[in-house]
């Protein structure tokens, strides 16, 4: 391990301890920390759109392309900044306006195509007795819980009678959904401190073994 | 014309993804106008990102500049914003520690200081999730005990101890859990969920293109 | 055996000791130590369980499986630093798996804060080992803002979104670009992602372009796409770092979810415990206090 | 300026939209390229997929002529949109005519004055969350105005009120509704500009220093409504902890679990929107949840009747009808 391994790995190390010292409680190294991370989360964004924006989608293109027209898009971003200022504001609006506009536009049309026509498409299961029980009672839960669900998401009549009856079907459903994602969640969060503990135990503490070995 | 002009134009940009997804794509005109117009919606959104780092440097730099209190650490933040920022903008035809190519400081800085303390963050959540999971969750009404009920079940299923004991109660229930909890109650419901939230998406795209939602505006 | 069992008593005991000490004291840094103790001791071992592999994870392998040799496969890096324990093992296995079968690959992500950095490190380190080279076998495309136009974009033109390659090639220099224009051109997708954007991926691209759309994404999302999943929209899925570790299992590549398992297993039970534990309390004191349960 | 004036008028516009969405409904028409090719049965199993069919057989022989061709393989996600349009369009006119329009009561919002009233009691703070978004998620409006609503209950009681923010938006906003809230009810001499204050820009750094807050000042009551992400369960945990009643809503369905578990009362999903829209009374969101309720109704009944076609057998055309290409 050269020395330059070896000094990453501390660095790497302090920074990931300092954070964990808050489990502990709140102390100077851990709002340092905080504070650099803070730091550079924003400074790469420069980095970020310098190159992957600006050189690459607009300066490029316009050099060696001559596609001119390119700084329209640019004055737009650069408009943005007029949020900062007292009088102009207002300009920022026309950026975002077309930003927003375009956006609303593709989902406006995805989000009815792509989302809610196949999804009650594949609802539509068959009820037919020639299939497997299993099957069947499968298709029967889909279905049920479909309904019920989006009946309980139903605000326009008061939930009494077989509307309040299918709504109280469709909380037993919601519930037994949102305790599967409890159980998966679990497993995410876990993750990402085994993935700190592995980094701690195996580079870190394996520094110091074979530094001393 | 503070307003009228960003509606128009929401209007006319919204329109033009409409029109396209109508027509077969290299459709003359509007074929060649949509990726175009997205390619511009692209780089507007890329200006988007900085005004964050706007924000955070003259937030911190009010501070320091007035001394209040913790000034200290928001010099170090407003330090280390430049330090990642500044090498990055520098043509790497210079050195090969300017750019943001692999072996440049930008690179360095992210993936040995900037990624460790994200997942150290993040990892934070298991201890809290344990802690959360003695203290907070009750069975105090029906509703929470049969998603206690349900979660206690999916976490022993998603984990190779936990499927072995399942297994030895009855080989059959983890393929159980998997047909009829994940694919069956949970997949229904989530499948509701997903088209209400897609209806209502959709209904708010509409209105931002009508002009008729102006929240994005600061309206 | 007995020594097995053994164990598992200790560890129990101990962890139903610190939950004793947490109900005494009140002072939940007790959990903490256990959870700390559960990931710690594990990983010392590093033991590894075999795992029953999911339906959706042979789903997506088989799906790839079925390709062409040299498809060109798109490999989304759509996560933040943050999950590179669940989501990097992902993107490694499926590169693993992508690479034997000479499939092209082209990378891109839609994530600004690191997103660039993880996917030009890992499939770098990946091509090394299989020697592929940049260009001919793989392409990185990078990042460009507003996720929304640059998958809807793609569709007509990736040139359009992306005139240059990450490092800021031009996409016309790029041998491999040259019959990949468009969606049309690409066989397969392969999302590994941490956030919302996998609903993207279908109701935009899979609904308006008909490519298949395979996933990886973190045990958070995951019950979700149950629902694409059983709609056909999506073609197999790993959920979470279980899912990571039956992919790595089935390309025979044992990486750092397959290890991390045995630590899931503790702390999951633990958890488990810990659930029951505080119930039992709270039962417990609602008698005491003669079943009232208003507050 | 002329038409910019009368552009001005939404209705106008959207009458415009729906002008242009007759003219593309009725382009195949007049485009007429599309030339009808027999249906061949045998393969084919619907009205739709035979027509893609066409679109694609005609772009295999003259791909010049089938670059100008409407996609009538698409032709029921426009009918779809369509309909879907002119019903929220209608209702949110209909709102703001002033129509009477019922919502039904969502069971949370009594506990919300509950909880308030129990802290005007125990003469402790009342703690409000209005999420983690900027104000351009429709989430954060939902709670920004539930909060007008609890700062009018915590106005006439005088009890205090703490509103942490992590966007200066948002700060913006909340600080405008609070006082609003607080002259409407008689007592503006009980606003205090620090009630809504901005806490920390960054996750993390936000939810420790609210964990801070609530252990230092012990607020009998925590209100969270609006977007949460993985800070819901140290949010709703530390609560809890703190002993105080917690009432929560938010439609990130990752997270309601943890809310559900942790909290006295969760409102879930789409039960956050109405909640805002019962309270505001706003015609857009009002508008906006009659046109989404009219749809879910509809969808339900063609579920439904899929459903009972495919089980007796002559569904399959019926079903085809809602294929996505």
């Amino acid at each position: 391990m050269s020395l330059v391994d070896f000094l990453q790995i501390w660095i790497i190390a302090f920074f990931t301890l300092a954070l964990f010292s808050f489990l502990y409680k709140d102390n100077p190294f851990y709002k340092f920390a905080e504070h650099i991370f803070a730091g550079l989360s924003a400074g790469y964004y420069v980095g970020l759109v310098w190159n992957s924006v600006i050189i690459q989608q607009m300066i490029d293109p316009m050099f060696d392309n001559g596609k001119w027209w390119l700084v329209f898009p640019g004055l737009l971003g650069v408009l943005m900044f007029s949020r900062f200022t007292k009088n102009y504001h207002w300009i920022s609006r026309i950026s975002l306006a077309f930003v927003m506009g375009n956006t609303a536009g593709i989902f406006l049309l995805s989000e009815l195509h792509g989302k809610v026509l196949p999804q009650i498409q594949s609802t539509m299961l068959s009820l037919n007795m020639n299939q497997s029980p299993g099957a069947l009672i499968l298709s029967l839960i889909v279905i049920i819980g479909v309904i019920s669900t989006l009946i309980f998401f139903y605000f326009s009549k008061e939930h009494k009678g077989a509307l309040g009856g299918a709504a109280r079907v469709g909380i037993w459903f919601i519930m037994i959904s949102f305790g599967a994602h409890f159980g998966y969640t679990v497993m995410a969060r876990i993750s990402l401190l085994i993935g700190q503990v592995q980094f701690l135990i195996e580079d870190w503490l394996g520094s110091i073994i074979q530094f001393f070995v | 014309m503070k307003t009228t002009v960003p509606v128009i134009i929401a209007f006319l940009s919204g329109l033009v993804m409409i029109i396209s997804f109508f027509f077969s794509s290299d459709t003359g005109f509007i074929g060649r106008l949509e990726p175009e117009i997205l390619s511009w919606v692209t780089i507007v959104g890329g200006f988007t990102l900085l005004l964050g780092v706007v924000s955070i440097v003259r937030v911190n730099y009010s501070t320091v500049k007035r001394r209040k209190e913790g000034w200290g650490y928001k010099l170090a933040t407003l330090i280390s914003v430049f330090v990642i920022a500044i090498p990055a903008i520098i043509p790497p035809s210079w050195s090969s520690i300017f750019g943001v190519r692999p072996g440049s400081i930008y690179d360095w800085l992210f993936n040995y200081l900037d990624a460790p303390m994200m997942s150290t963050m993040f990892a934070m959540l298991a201890f809290y999730i344990a802690s959360a999971a003695f203290r907070a969750f009750r069975a105090r009404t029906t509703e929470a005990t049969l998603l206690l009920a349900t979660a206690v079940l999916v976490m022993l299923w998603r984990v190779p101890i936990g499927e072995l004991a399942l297994k030895n109660i009855h080989p059959g229930i983890p393929e159980l859990i998997n047909t009829y909890v994940m694919n069956g109650a949970n997949m229904a419901v989530q499948r509701g969920i997903i088209i209400g939230a897609a209806l209502g998406a959709a209904a708010m795209s509409l209105r931002i293109m009508l002009g008729i939602e102006r929240t994005y505006m600061g309206k | 055996m007995i020594w097995l069992i053994l164990a598992y008593v200790l560890l129990a005991l101990a962890g139903i000791f610190l939950l004793y000490l947490t109900f005494r004291t009140g002072d939940r840094r007790f959990i903490y130590l256990a959870v700390a103790f559960y990931v710690i001791f594990p990983v010392l071992l590093t033991l590894n369980l075999p795992t029953e592999i999911s339906p959706e994870v042979r789903q997506l392998y088989e799906a790839v499986e079925a390709l062409p040799d040299s498809a060109v496969v798109m490999l989304t890096f759509d996560y933040y630093a943050s999950t590179l324990a669940e989501t990097e093992p992902m993107s490694r296995a499926a590169l693993h798996h992508l690479f034997r079968k000479h499939c092209k690959i082209v990378t891109m992500t839609t994530i600004p804060l690191g997103g660039p950095s993880i996917s030009e490190r890992v499939t770098r380190d990946l091509a090394e080992e299989y020697g592929k080279t940049y260009g001919i076998d793989y392409v990185n495309l990078g990042y460009k803002a507003n996720y929304v136009a640059v998958l809807k974009g793609m569709g007509s033109s990736i040139e359009a979104i992306y005139p240059t390659d990450n490092s800021g090639t031009p996409l016309a220099e790029i041998p491999m670009m040259s019959h990949i224009k468009n969606y049309q051109d690409v066989d397969f997708i392969y999302v590994v992602a941490d956030n919302g954007i996998v609903d993207y991926w279908m109701s935009i691209v899979n609904a308006q372009y008909q490519i298949g759309v395979g996933s990886g994404v973190t045990a958070v999302m995951a019950p979700k796409f149950y629902a694409y999943l059983s709609s056909g929209q999506m073609t197999g899925m790993l959920g979470g770092m279980k899912g990571a570790a039956d992919y790595e299992q089935l390309v025979h590549h044992h990486g750092t979810a397959t290890k991390g398992m045995a630590a899931q297993s503790l702390v999951h039970l633990f958890i488990i415990l810990s659930v029951v534990a505080g119930n039992i309390i709270f039962f417990m004191e609602r008698k005491k206090r003669g079943g009232g349960l208003q507050r | 300026m002329r038409i910019v004036n009368i552009l001005k008028e939404r209705y106008i516009t959207a009458a415009i939209f729906s002008a242009f969405l007759l003219i593309i409904v009725f382009s195949p028409a007049l485009l007429a390229d599309t030339t009808i090719v027999s249906d061949d049965t045998s393969t084919s199993r619907s009205a739709i997929d035979s027509a893609s069919a066409v679109i694609t057989s005609t772009g295999s022989e003259t791909p010049e002529m089938a670059t100008s061709n409407f996609r009538t393989d698409r032709l029921n996600a426009l009918v779809f949109m369509v309909l879907f349009s002119i019903v929220i369009l209608i209702y949110t006119q209909w709102a703001k005519s002033g129509k009477e329009m019922f919502v039904r009561k969502i069971n949370g919002l009594d506990e919300v004055e509950e909880a308030v009233g129990r802290a005007t009691e125990m003469g402790k703070p009342v703690l409000f969350i209005p999420g983690l978004q900027e104000l351009d998620e429709i989430e954060t409006i939902a709670g920004i105005s539930i909060l007008g609503r609890v700062a009018r209950i915590t106005a006439r009681y005088g009890t205090p009120l703490l509103v942490p923010v992590r966007y200066p938006l948002v700060l913006a906003a909340g600080q405008e509704v609070v006082e609003q809230a607080y002259i409407e009810s008689g007592n503006p001499d009980g606003y205090n500009k620090d009630m809504v204050r901005y806490v920390a820009g960054e996750q993390f750094a936000y939810t420790a220093t609210v964990n801070g807050i609530m252990m230092r000042e012990r607020p009998a009551t925590n209100i969270y409504m609006g977007a949460f992400f993985a800070e819901s369960l140290l949010l709703a945990e530390t609560g809890n902890a703190a002993g105080s009643i917690q009432i929560a809503g938010t439609a990130q369905p990752a997270q309601l679990p943890f809310f559900v578990a942790a909290c006295d009362y969760t409102l879930m999903g789409e039960e956050l929107y109405a909640a805002s829209a019962y309270l505001s009374r706003e015609p857009l969101l009002l508008g906006g949840l009659k046109g989404q309720d009219w749809m879910k109704i509809l969808l339900v009944i063609l579920i439904i009747v899929g459903i009972l076609l495919i089980s007796i057998g002559y569904g399959d055309w019926y079903i085809a009808l809602f294929t996505s290409v």
